[in-house]
């Protein structure tokens, strides 16, 4: 995924000069992460550049870059470092179109890996999608695989507003299903691991069916889909995972339809669980779902604490906690 | 120093004005260097060699008008005039407004009584295209741009007309054709913005600069050390202004001070050039900031300015400051009044006269309550022609996501 | 409501010399909102003082004092400028406890006003509990009322973890129903305007039951409560009012057994929609109240839209709109 | 600076290296003075009069490991002794540490590689109970306050005699006792969280005093500045230490600091005493952190430190320097390293010979493997004894709440 990034991200420059890229090592070096390896020695220090440890710094001038009309791109370097920008995400790219009445816009993406499973401990774990998703003026965006990753980055960064990509970093080298134990399988095995050459977009604001099933509806996105797909395998159950890849705006349509037809709902994410995205999720289908449902929409998440380092498969909410709650749902 | 010098028990410094409602306002720490005594160093000087700019004065104009000193003699009796009227038009802005808030017209109104000549003397340093970001106290950056009074007065009543469309509070203004950037409430946050807006100026090898703006009390907050560290890392076009006026709320300026100097010194721990100048004084402003605005237009880097002027009104119509500070406290304020102080300079130099100067109040005074007629009609915030409840819905995204289009569904709008 | 909060600090101050107090413009002029009025003059300015107008100054500032020993109670001058502390909030003080296992703690008080109805624009009326009850470390507080307010807060000072103390600001000087044209109805007309001398607290996790009633249950908070009362009242509804208080720990025993009386549930708050409070709420109330609802849990909230200024009436969930709601609740 | 002069286009400037891989080393910018050269102000200097003390370099020891000038002479043979073996020591258990990582004992490590003087030296210029404010890279803190190993090694492997539960990253040791506070892995926040420590010791008349630590790379966060600003203000007695080891992962110095020609001259600008200091020169450091802390103690308020060392390992086993700097980089640092410079220095003046040092170094990794042995019966991350699945449920709050207990039921713990 990192590759398809990365491809995104140049694919964006190409195509438009105003595009540029920063954030903490991500010039010479290319990231921590290396998804913006090559870029500065492709389109120069001037569109590609190191900024120093002020993550409030590189979006702060990030918006007055995209004031002035340019279209930033910058990396934060783990999610969990995103809080000393919070508040020129949230007062003023949010809310910069709004208060100036579209005289001044914030078109601008704001990358960070997010998710556990690498043993980050507290901080470099979280899943603070739900921060940003109570926050009008903002999109937030959670890829799950290569070609999606690719889709909804240009997408993201040709879209006229702020947008915030949350890319899960166990999926960076393979898709991941919440089984450690196992050898890593690389995305070049996986059909979404294949990304065409090129400029493609993915529309923010579209999910996707991942696996038709009738039984019951999973609602996920990143890191849980796979998870969810093993949890769907292991359990032989016939679940309907939605790999939602919009948060906001949220395919509202497409979850409707799937949950009216299953009857049940189970949402899974890695954040924690109260005020949760999963909160809005099970909100939202028990309002528009109510008179289908035949159980109550049930949530697998992370617990509500911190994000321990040796506990970590304790914490991870991977295939058996959900596929025990799948059963439920069903039993229900 | 409590305690200082001898160990045993530690105890908290709490710093304190001199002077509390009640006491003889004191200014005897400001120490004013002469009319025209300080030097001006080329535009080039390396920040290292100007340190002493940052624990000064510059001053151009003395007790009796006298324009003196290296820093005078860059603008013309017309230009003069026309600052002087600019500043006369805020004044009576400010005060139709404030009464207007008196009124019941609008809810909430700040004004920039005392600080005229920072704002309208520091547009006059600008061009077309280039960029401020404003706090909510530059208005002087509208009128001396020639910001339409009426445009400015929609805005404020929030009324049908109101270009902002009833979104934002009282003169909270945005026009981007102006070189205003839309005010935030939240403080310091345009500081890095104007920094990140001069970077993207380099990048695209343009022009055009940016001039970020902060009180001396939102120089504590995070934008402010954002905005040095990455103007001084990219080297930014950009002129960051600090505009201490004394007082932040209740809060006099040595709580955010602290132990330094200046605020203009904060500039050196990043090799920022650092210049501090009399607020007050319309001719010195206006060459400071031509210095830095020429300093950034040849990608020479930041300069960073402190303003030392004073707060001569309350914060906002929310705020009674005799609770904190004598009453009289402004009229000793040491650096007199901006448009007394140009007003003298004028008849001193022969440009204007006493009686010119009435007049030019009360055309200055129709002028606005004019504005504020036309404006009226189109409603103010309680009555007559208002933005829509639609309006709500409308900006938050470039399109209306599906889940605003039922939210506003739901309002019936 | 402001002399109960000046009294719960004084008296906490009275009670435990570690008590800190400082924020801006609270030591000689007492806070904007004159909350800590006369607390310098009483403890002198070891005890109550200015602070440079830096949030995360403050708030960070207070964790290495709680880390110390003592209990500093700080003033964020509005909720929607604590977001420059985010990080200390979120990633140390939620935190330190945690990771540091019990060897450092952090309990501090942090209040600020909150809620709309002042046409203070985007910028002083943002209700943002969603984004400190997602933060697993901290607790979550919004008074209703003067009796509340105080034994909350000192409650909240003699608690041993972080508190966030939300003062919705429209109550300040009384009761509102959400009907801005009617007169200001002082709390002194009003039966929990009455505060006790000294000391006593309200506990932390315990919602009050405001109104009892058969045929839906709404679940509140802070101004909201009051706008509930009036809309209950203009429908004639038999409306159960739960006055939440304390977000986190939240009392969900009372929830649940007012929603499994009156089989229907409305859930009203000031913030936006999306993953607001209100989410959380409706998907526990779904997920343990299922087979009792005989209706989808409403959320009737601020739009998904920064506060407006002039539009303020449009934008509050006032009686009229939470009326419609209870109304169609009534007949699902 | 490009364009520079000229009025015309705008360029950005985007601070690059002297040197990349493959390059060869350069510190010609890195100007140091004489050993000794450097003058020792009284602890109550006023900050304005020792500006100059930011600009240099405070060096003790010369090339022979001779010690001059006024800040030499406060430690004896003992002491000096003691101090090396506290270096040796953090190095043998870095490299343990280092290659136990590699074999899977636990998931990350961070070595103090070539910087041990700074917070080895600096611990012996603390007393009991005052309390230090540490990033990941000051574990000699812990090392030269006595802190046992094993305890370090149980937290590094989160076995299930961690201290810490197993909840953080290795490394991010807590220890009340030890005054080092729990490590955060947010940069930054700590130095804000140092000055509100010593705010409060103030604040109780009581003595002890606080250390604030940050990197060169971090002070561009915002929790810099804030500590700045109250620091200034409240006169706090807290010591705020950079460690200027040259780079911040892969991003060298430059980024962060700007145009400024160093980091300790940030203090100027809010009236903070700073001082530079020879990183890597046990003595100095010593003399520089004793100084600062008995400012503290007496009230004489803040003093900023800034400690030029060089980070000669990676950034941590997650990183691979040679894809930044060139390899050789670190062996042409000019400030050397600092247990071969205190070694040279205690040969030279007749405390120590290398005989003792080759079986000092003997000692040292016999303790050393001794810890780890004991640590290892105890569990490693993925072999042995671990903390519980319960743990993750603790702590959160004081009392668990219900919805905790509800959530540990679900966990089945
Ligand atoms: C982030 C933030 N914190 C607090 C406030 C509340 N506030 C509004 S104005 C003000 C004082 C600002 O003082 P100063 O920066 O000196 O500007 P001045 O009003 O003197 O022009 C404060 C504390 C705010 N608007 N934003
Ligand atoms: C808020 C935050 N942003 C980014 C990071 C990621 N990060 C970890 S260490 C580091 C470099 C720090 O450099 P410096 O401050 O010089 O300390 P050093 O590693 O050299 O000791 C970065 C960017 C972080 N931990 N926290
Ligand atoms: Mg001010
Ligand atoms: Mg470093």
């Amino acid at each position: 995924m990192i590759e398809a990034i990365r491809d995104a991200i140049g694919t964006a420059m190409e195509a438009d000069p105003a595009v540029v890229v920063f954030g903490q090592d991500v010039g010479y070096f290319g990231g921590v992460f290396r998804c913006t390896q090559g870029l500065q020695q492709r389109f120069g220090k001037n569109r590609c550049f190191d900024a120093p440890i002020s993550e409030l710094g590189i979006v702060g001038a990030a918006i007055g870059m995209a004031a002035y009309g340019l279209r930033p791109c910058v990396e934060i370097q783990f999610a969990d470092y995103v809080y000393p920008a919070y508040d020129q995400i949230v007062s003023e790219a949010a809310r910069l179109r709004y208060r100036s009445n579209g005289d001044f816009t914030a078109p601008l993406v704001i990358r960070m890996p997010t998710g556990g499973g690498i043993f980050g401990g507290q901080t470099h774990s979280q899943s603070p999608e739900a921060l940003f998703t109570h926050v009008a003026g903002l999109k937030t965006i959670v890829p799950s695989n290569p070609y999606d990753a690719k889709g909804l980055m240009i997408a993201a960064i040709e879209d006229d507003d702020p947008v915030i990509v949350l890319e899960p970093k166990r999926l960076y080298n393979g898709p991941f299903d919440g089984h450690p134990d196992r050898p890593v399988t690389p995305w070049s095995k996986h059909p979404l691991g294949e990304v065409p050459d090129g400029h493609y977009t993915v529309p923010l604001g579209k999910a996707a069916i991942r696996r038709e099933g009738a039984a019951v509806t999973v609602l996920a996105y990143g890191t849980m889909v796979h998870t969810a797909e093993a949890a769907a395998i292991e359990t032989g159950i016939d679940a309907e995972i939605v790999d939602l890849r919009s948060l906001v705006p949220l395919d509202l349509e497409t979850i409707v339809a799937s949950v009216e037809k299953t009857g049940r709902c189970v949402v899974v994410h890695e954040a924690t669980l109260t005020s949760g995205f999963g909160a809005e999720l099970a909100a939202l289908v028990q309002e528009h779902c109510f008179f289908h449902l035949e159980a109550p929409v049930r949530r697998v998440t992370g617990w509500d604490t911190p994000y321990p380092h040796a506990q970590e498969w304790d914490y991870f909410p991977g295939p058996a906690r959900l596929g025990r709650v799948l059963r439920e749902a069903l039993e229900a | 120093m409590s305690g200082a010098g001898e160990e045993g028990r530690l105890s908290l410094t709490v710093p304190e004005p001199h002077v509390r409602p009640g006491d003889q306002p004191d200014f005897s720490d400001l120490v004013v260097p002469p009319a025209g005594s300080v030097r001006r160093p080329p535009v080039d000087a390396d920040p290292q060699d100007i340190r002493d700019l940052a624990y000064t004065i510059i001053t151009v104009l003395d007790g009796e008008g006298r324009a003196h000193g290296p820093w005078a003699g860059a603008l013309d009796d017309e230009a003069l005039r026309e600052g002087l009227r600019h500043m006369m038009v805020l004044r009576a802005f400010d005060a139709r407004m404030q009464m207007a808030q008196r009124q019941g017209k609008t809810s909430f109104y700040m004004q920039n009584l005392g600080e005229e000549a920072v704002a309208c003397a520091f547009r006059t340093a600008l061009r077309p295209g280039d960029m401020n970001f404003p706090t909510y106290r530059q208005a002087g950056l509208l009128v001396a741009g020639g910001y339409p009074l009426v445009e400015m007065m929609n805005q404020i009543f929030s009324n049908e007309s109101d270009p902002l469309k009833g979104r934002q509070l009282p003169i909270f203004y945005s026009s981007k054709s102006h070189g205003f950037f839309s005010i935030s409430g939240n403080l310091g946050t345009q500081f890095i913005q104007a920094v990140g807006w001069a970077m993207a100026s380099a990048i695209m090898n343009d022009t055009k600069i940016a001039a970020g703006w902060i009180g001396d009390g939102a120089t504590a907050e995070s934008d402010f050390h954002a905005a040095m560290v990455f103007a001084s890392t990219y080297h930014a076009p950009v002129v960051l202004n600090i505009v201490n006026n004394q007082w932040a709320i209740s809060t006099f300026q040595g709580i955010a001070r602290g132990e330094a100097a200046t605020f203009a010194a904060r500039g050196h721990g990043f090799g920022i050039a650092a210049l501090r100048v009399d607020g007050n004084d319309y001719l010195a402003v206006h060459a400071v900031a031509s210095w830095a605005a020429e300093r950034a237009r040849r990608n020479l880097g930041p300069t960073l300015i402190e303003y030392v002027t004073y707060r001569a009104g309350a914060h906002s119509t929310s705020d009674d400051p005799s609770a904190y500070r004598p009453r009289v406290e402004s009229e000793a304020w040491p650096l007199g009044d901006p448009i007394a102080r140009l007003k003298q300079h004028l008849i001193a130099r022969g440009a204007w006269s006493p009686e010119r100067h009435v007049q030019a109040e009360a055309e200055v005074l129709e002028t606005v309550i004019e504005a504020q007629r036309e404006a009226e009609t189109h409603g103010t915030l309680h009555a007559g022609g208002k933005p829509s409840a639609r309006d709500i819905f409308e900006n938050v995204y470039a399109q209306m996501p599906p889940h605003l289009k039922r939210q506003r569904q739901d309002a019936g709008v």
